[in-house]
């Protein structure tokens, strides 16, 4: 047996492939959900309840959602360069930080100017915690998975020290955590009383900006060209390493766009524990939409709502909450294959 | 004291040096495994999840009734079998190696508390087993026998590597696959060989936290070590003695941070003693990022017939 | 109408020792047949809210948890749901009408455990391994320390954070590394303090959770938290519909029964009279309300 | 070279009615052969003719369709490159299939033992390595990693992997793409050595002089199929190129031109390699319009590093480069491409084109600043998409269209597209750097009058080669790297083959004889 290319695959089996994958995961984890004794199809009806069932599943499907197609962009914008960055996570929370302090009330802004400013400075800080390990990769060919990696941990030690020191709440009865943003910088609702905040607006905005930056203009051509083959670029005359250094900023930036939105559309301040590893699963989301801009809101959505669903199951029958887990990691995998199989033909020999 | 001196009279204890090989022990079990698995040319971040599989499978065997020893080898055998979910996603299907293993990770954690969580639902405080005790060899630091074990691994897998047909091919299945087949060698088979032989070896270094540097199997018990031993595989240059090197020194500077944070009283944020061991590891990247010589397929998938 | 519906969100497993309390507490009540009891463990604080709703809307009557880390978003739940009755670890004031709120205040026990300790050291050098330095623990720790100095003015104390919750390898890696430094008494704040002091055959003490049955000759004495008379009061009130926001902390002190010294048991013999009698005393003021423990959450700093 | 035995020697192998489809493609279609003992079977096609392919079926890297394959008589499991090798067939693949890291002697011992022994007997391995250099005349070093080693003696170590596991056919799969007319020689004595040994060897090329050198037999492969087996001495060049490409082809000729003003000029050029000897050590050069000056030489002479220069890919320790008689000071790929350098690179694939891009996307790769396809930083695509249907339609590259993946092209149509897209603008100094290796008849005269026709336009040539009769053929003076440095430029006329050869392999001084005046004054 042996996979032969396809060299075209019929839309049909492009759409049918996530939905194939889907069932595939869904028929996996069965077996587990079956080992616990409960029903399984009830399982699965609380579970699609969950998820989308009712207003209050599909705004805490979106809010869920938002930081993952934020931290899909970043993922996404990277690999397509060839920068392995999987330190969103850290970026996401540089991102945070430089939103509780730029937006913790030393500025006295109405809300229109204030809020921009600190989405921008929780994107700057970010970028620039990406910038690191781009530039050593650059000048000094240090492999960018591992110092990425290893920078998560960093930041979040730098983070726990801040919050125990310079930037503990003083009314926060002493919990490493931040004081709260000012009001003027809260990300305003989507929908009253729900957590839907307007930080889905801004990551669906992006991933279109980005997908007509990625197709329609030079900074686009130059990044695709760079990152499928950076020496023909730097043949033709690209500025190879400029653009490296952009993307750096563009992806860890996106990350920590992620985090100041948490923040001031979410939490109102920033602890230890804002991210439930946004930062990793961003290259999930990114991987499954194919680095591609508009895929990643689909994906995002996707993860989001298997983790909610899979959450609101577990509460009502006596499965384990980490089947949530479970099934958003079999999904995965089972995407990654039948994405494999759309792009591939069996054969013999 | 100043600090100097409280530096030097924690390096010349015998009981520092005891503690930095025991802290060792599962990253170079670790980082072990994963030196395998890329020297065969397969980037493995399955890694954490497989450890967290290990510790508790281990521990689960154990707690079940089964002596130490067959602790060990479940959570050997689980690794394995992770490890060939890994292998066949990535070597005859060339999935992405650094998603496939983001998702083994994801998989053997969330299903490792799955499996915890069904097999122990009731349990308010965490059920213990007894653990392995040091033993003292003449002339060494006691030490449990895992730790031994990790040691003893570290000689054998480099013979294995760089004395042996096997290693010989597993190296070159990790240059250059389409030589190794034009020498009538199986790429697929030696390569998913090789990433199950790494991932056992990873689930040793989970098991190690449950049957001898800890008695009960915690959520987030890994916590982190797996992203570290890819850390030091890099800085190891591919090579196993340096890979013990480098767990050695990362154990250093943990257990050096363990003991300044005691002995220097709050007079720095203790974050900024945590921080060390992996700014420097950073540092050491830097100064070793020119020289390494890395195999050249990791990360490239290899497709019989496909160009 | 029979059966209060009562759930459950923690943050952590229900094996760590704080919540373990809360599970413990409720479980029995559930095992009486008072309450129906469902539970969520390991919820995310940026899911913690989604789970406070659903619970609310799934109809339970009385919520437990712990909202340390989301503190706006929970009170804002609160007043969503009038009518459900939410008690929760925090360490602020309750809200009206149906926020009420707890916490591990066992400094009095803590205290009481340290004056041990410090009758039963003899290099004169206690290790102290924690988690974070917030006000749970400092709290503790510094009521320890004080109780330790009362009995044996010349300790000293080696204090270490391992900037994790959930890490008992390397809780006992800062255990042994204070035990090389000649401590011969662990306070076990963490999982893994007291195996390391079983291991070097030290000494330690317990907290929040009594662990003397799994480590005999190694915990000495334990500070213990119950969370039975809060519960109670909850659940009781519920039942009664006279709840209302009110603090909880009181019920977690040793006039409540809220906590206590846990029984000597093994050690019963080998403590020295003359400390023992002090504890003794000491605990009888407390109860009586003579003697306070200072509740002093500054970060403790080693003294050595 | 076939030996003179009575009768006729025993067939060795045998392939009958193999085909093979790649997708749509059908590369190999009912092909069958034979191949007897102490024979040289010279494959010859196009390039895509389907030779590798029909090779790596025998070798079992590919499983044929259709077809049956019998060696000694018996007949081969297909799709097992254990099973080939088993039964003594060795190949050297058209790329290298060496690891770099490992040294020449793991390189050829990995696999020959069973894999579950506790201990490589790497003695045993050494002995019969040398052995085996010695009685072929094959000279290695063991302990050298491949890497570190030239492509001659990587083509040694590939045929000694082969001797090593005993092949008795042996697979030469254009063996001599990447060796200098020395070491060709060299290789053909070693083939004539094996087949008085009485191995069989199928040697795949599209040279015909090589051919002619080395076969008794010749095969020639046209679109999958096999059109003709000749003996080699009954048939002629015309005659197999016409078999070849379906119709016949004419040298290039060009016209004599008089050289005009200087548009590249090197002085005292040099570069450092970081260690070791420098890449470059003061090399002079002086290109002018109407003129192509062709660069011989072995590879790693510093003709890379020469093309990088010109390129704007690297600057230089020392020395001054000048276009057009302005001094470059800081030259990048951009500043070249806007002095009017066109630059066609050594490697297409990896330098020249991104693969995974549109054909218009690639044609643009050089301007896409220019107003014409971009404007405010936003790309006009429609305007981008019209000129690259012009380029496509004007140098003839056949590919669906400009949205066509790049990738798919075929070698030929990937080189006519680079073409396109530094000639178009009419260029003062083109560089063309080994600008037809791996192109076939057709293509290759193409990429020729493409040249001449811009040297007529008025342009200078740069042409770096490896193929000396493509020098010889094109370029009005040559000049000789050896170690960096350049001999003074000889005119075309005045230097032979085997001088360049002598020149190439450092002998100088044999310099005096072809210009005494230059040299006298230096
Ligand atoms: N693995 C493959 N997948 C798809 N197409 C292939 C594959 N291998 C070869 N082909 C196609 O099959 C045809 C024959 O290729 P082959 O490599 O055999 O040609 P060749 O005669 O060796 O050419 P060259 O002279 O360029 O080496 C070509 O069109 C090629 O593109
Ligand atoms: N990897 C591949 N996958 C699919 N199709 C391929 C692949 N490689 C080549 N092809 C197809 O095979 C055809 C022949 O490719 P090849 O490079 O062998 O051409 P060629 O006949 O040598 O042409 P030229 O003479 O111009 O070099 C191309 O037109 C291309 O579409
Ligand atoms: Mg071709
Ligand atoms: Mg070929």
């Amino acid at each position: 047996m042996r996979l032969e290319p396809r060299t075209d695959t019929p839309l049909a089996l492009r759409l049918l492939a996530p939905v194939g994958a889907v069932v595939a995961a869904l028929a996996l984890c069965a077996l587990l959900v079956a080992w616990t004794g409960a029903p399984v199809l009830r399982a699965y009806g609380l579970l699609f309840e969950g998820a989308v069932g009712s207003r209050f599943a599909l705004t805490e499907t979106l809010t869920r959602a938002t930081p993952l197609i934020l931290t899909g962009l970043a993922a996404a914008v990277a690999f397509r360069a060839k920068l392995w960055n999987i330190g969103a996570e850290g970026q996401l929370y540089m991102g945070a930080l430089a939103a509780v302090v730029v937006g913790g009330g030393m500025l006295d802004l109405p809300a229109w100017a204030l809020i921009p400013l600190v989405m921008i400075a929780g994107t700057a800080a970010g970028g620039v915690t990406l910038l690191g390990p781009a530039v050593l990769k650059v000048r000094f060919g240090v492999d960018e998975v591992v110092t990425t990696l290893l920078l998560n941990f960093v930041v979040l030690l730098l983070v726990s020290l801040l919050l125990e020191g310079a930037l503990k709440d003083p009314m926060g009865m002493g919990w490493p955590q931040s004081a709260p943003v000012v009001e003027a910088a809260e990300l305003p609702k989507l929908v009253a009383r729900t957590r839907l905040h307007a930080g889905l607006a801004i990551a669906l905005g992006l991933s279109v900006l980005l997908w007509l930056v990625d197709t329609r203009t030079i900074w686009g051509y130059e990044n695709r060209a760079v990152g499928a083959n950076p020496r023909a670029a730097a043949f033709a005359g690209m500025p190879v390493t400029r653009v490296m250094l952009r993307t750096a900023l563009l992806s860890g930036g996106l990350a920590g766009l992620a985090g100041a939105a948490e923040v001031c559309g979410l939490k109102g301040y920033l602890t230890l524990d804002l991210s439930p590893g946004f930062g990793y699963s961003g290259i999930v989301v990114a991987m499954l939409a194919q680095l591609h801009p508009i895929g990643v809101v689909g994906a995002a959505l996707f993860i989001a709502g298997i983790f909610v669903g899979a959450d609101a199951m577990s509460r009502a029958m006596p499965v384990p909450n980490y089947i949530a887990d479970v099934l958003v990691a079999t999904s995965l995998l089972c995407m990654l294959v039948a994405g494999l199989l759309a792009r591939y033909r069996l054969r013999r020999g | 004291m100043d600090f100097l001196s409280i530096i030097l009279d924690i390096l010349l204890s015998a009981a520092f040096w005891t503690a930095v090989l025991r802290i060792a022990t599962p990253y170079v079990l670790g980082t072990l495994g994963e030196l395998v698995c890329e020297r065969a040319g397969v980037l493995n971040l399955g890694i954490e999840g497989i450890m967290t599989l290990g510790a508790m499978a281990g521990w689960m065997a154990v707690y079940q009734g089964a002596d130490l020893w067959t602790g060990v080898l479940a959570a050997a055998a689980c690794g394995a079998l992770l490890g060939l979910l890994h292998a066949a996603l990535t070597v005859p299907l060339g999935l992405s190696q650094h998603v496939t293993g983001i998702g083994v990770t994801l998989l053997g954690t969330s299903l490792s508390y799955f499996v915890y969580r069904l097999v122990l639902p009731q349990a308010s405080t965490p059920p213990t087993i007894e653990p392995f005790q040091p033993l003292a060899l003449p002339g060494a630091l006691a030490q449990t026998p895992l730790t031994y074990l990790a040691f003893l691994l570290v000689a054998v897998v480099a013979y294995v590597l760089y004395r042996t047909p096997v290693g010989l091919a597993v190296r070159m299945v990790g240059e250059n696959p389409a030589a190794a087949e034009a020498q009538g060698l199986n790429v697929t088979a030696i390569r998913i060989g090789a990433v199950m032989a790494g991932s056992a070896l990873m689930a040793l270094a989970g098991a190690f936290l449950t049957l001898s540097a800890f008695n009960a199997f915690f959520f987030n018990m890994v916590n982190g070590r797996g992203w570290i031993c890819i850390a030091l595989v890099v800085f190891a240059s591919w090579r196993p003695g340096k890979a013990l090197l480098g767990a050695l020194l990362f154990a250093v500077f943990d257990a050096l941070q363990l003991r300044l944070q005691q002995a220097s009283g709050g007079i720095l944020p203790y974050q900024l003693f945590l921080m060390m061991p992996y700014l420097l590891s950073i540092l050491a990247l830097v100064l070793v990022a020119r020289r390494a010589s890395y195999p050249r397929a990791l990360m490239i998938p290899y497709r019989k017939g496909e160009r | 109408q029979g059966k209060v519906k009562v759930a459950g969100i923690y943050t952590v497993p229900i094996e760590q020792q704080w919540v373990s309390r809360i599970h413990v507490a409720l479980k029995a009540a559930a095992d009486r047949g008072d309450i129906e009891y469902v539970w969520a463990e390991s919820v995310a604080n940026t899911d913690y809210e989604r789970v406070m709703r659903q619970y609310a809307e799934a109809g339970q009557q009385l919520v437990f948890g712990e909202v340390f880390g989301v503190e706006r978003a929970a009170r804002a739940v609160a007043k969503d749901y009038p009518k459900t009755a939410f008690v929760m670890g925090s360490s602020f004031k309750p809200q009206e009408p149906n926020f009420s709120v707890f916490d591990n205040y066992i400094q009095e026990p803590a205290y009481l455990s340290g004056m041990v300790a410090g009758g039963m050291t003899k290099s004169n050098v206690i290790g102290m391994v924690g988690g974070y330095p917030i006000p749970e623990v400092n709290r503790l720790m510094n009521a320890f320390m004080e109780g330790a100095k009362e009995v044996n003015p010349q300790v000293k104390f080696s204090v270490s954070f391992i900037g994790s919750w959930f890490d008992p390898p390397k809780a006992k890696e800062a255990a042994f590394a204070m035990i090389d430094r000649g401590a011969d008494v662990m306070y076990a704040e963490r999982f893994g303090v007291s195996d390391a002091a079983k291991e070097r055959k030290v000494l330690a003490i317990g907290n929040v959770i009594d662990t003397q049955p799994q480590y005999p000759e190694t915990v000495v004495a334990s500070a213990l938290w119950h969370m039975e008379p809060s519960v109670e009061r909850a659940i009781a009130a519920v039942k009664a519909g006279s709840y209302k926001a009110e603090d909880y902390g009181p019920y977690s002190m040793m006039a409540h029964k809220g906590s206590s010294l846990a029984p000597l048991g093994t050690f019963e013999a080998k403590i020295p009279d003359a400390v023992k009698a002090k504890v003794k005393e000491r605990e009888q003021q407390i109860r009586d309300g003579k003697f306070t423990v200072k509740v002093n959450d500054a970060e403790p700093k080693s003294t050595m | 070279m076939s030996s003179p035995v009575k009768g006729r020697p025993e067939v060795v192998l045998r392939l009958a009615g193999i085909s093979k489809r790649f997708g749509p493609l059908l590369a190999n279609d009912g092909i069958s052969l034979t191949l007897r003992a102490g024979e040289v079977l010279a494959l010859l096609g196009e390039n895509g003719a389907g030779k590798t392919t029909l090779m790596n079926i025998l070798f079992g890297h590919y499983v044929a369709d259709e077809g049956t394959i019998e060696a000694f008589g018996r007949p081969l499991p297909p799709g097992s490159p254990r099973a080939a090798l088993e039964a003594g067939i060795g190949m050297v693949h058209q790329h290298f299939t060496l690891a770099d890291n490992l040294s020449v002697l793991d390189n050829v011992a990995v696999g020959t033992e069973s894999l579950w022994r506790w201990r490589s007997d790497r003695g045993a391995a050494r002995r019969r390595l040398l052995d085996l250099s010695q009685r072929f005349g094959l000279e290695v070093r063991p302990d050298a990693l491949v890497g570190d080693l030239s492509v001659g003696e990587r083509q040694r170590v590939e045929i000694l992997k082969a001797l090593y596991r005993d092949a008795r056919i042996l697979i030469l799969d254009e063996p001599t793409a990447v060796l200098t007319p020395q070491e060709s020689a060299g290789l053909f004595e070693t083939l004539r050595r094996l087949t008085a040994d009485g191995l069989a060897v199928v040697f795949i090329s599209h040279k015909m002089n090589e051919v002619f050198a080395a076969s008794d037999t010749v095969a020639v492969l046209r679109a999958g199929k096999l059109v003709a087996t000749h003996a080699t001495a009954s048939t002629d060049r015309a005659k197999l190129a016409e078999l070849m490409v379906g119709r016949s082809v004419k040298p290039p000729a060009p016209a004599p031109l008089s050289p005009g003003e200087p548009v590249l000029e090197l002085a005292g050029i040099t570069v450092a390699s970081g260690h070791g000897r420098p890449l470059l050590d003061g090399a002079d050069l002086t290109v002018r319009r109407h003129q192509v000056v062709g660069i011989a030489g072995v590879s790693g002479n510093g003709q890379t590093a020469l093309a990088e220069l010109v390129s704007g890919l690297i600057r230089p320790d020392s020395g001054k480069l000048s276009l057009k008689g302005s001094v470059v000071e800081h030259g990048d790929p951009a500043d070249m491409v806007r002095r009017g350098v066109a630059r066609i690179p050594e490697d297409r694939h990896s330098a020249g084109l991104v693969g995974t891009m549109a054909v218009w996307e690639n044609l643009i790769a050089e301007r896409y600043h220019d107003s014409a396809f971009s404007r405010f930083g936003v790309l006009r695509r429609g305007a981008a998409k019209t000129y690259a249907r012009e380029v496509i339609e004007e140098f003839d590259v056949r590919c669906p269209g400009p949205d066509a993946r790049t990738q798919l092209l075929s070698g030929g149509n990937m080189q006519k597209l680079i073409l396109g897209r530094t000639l178009a603008h009419g260029p003062d100094l083109i560089l063309a750097s080994q600008p037809t290796r791996g192109l076939d008849i057709g293509a290759v005269s193409y990429v020729h009058s493409r040249l001449l026709d811009a040297r007529a336009a008025g342009a200078g040539v740069l042409l770096i080669s490896e193929d000396l009769d493509e020098i010889l053929a094109l370029a009005d003076c040559v000049t000789v790297a050896y170690h960096g440095r350049l001999t003074p430029l000889l005119p075309h006329d005045r230097v032979s083959v085997s001088q360049l050869g002598l020149l190439m392999a450092g002998h100088w001084d044999i310099l005096r004889d072809i210009l005494p005046e230059t040299v006298d004054a230096a």
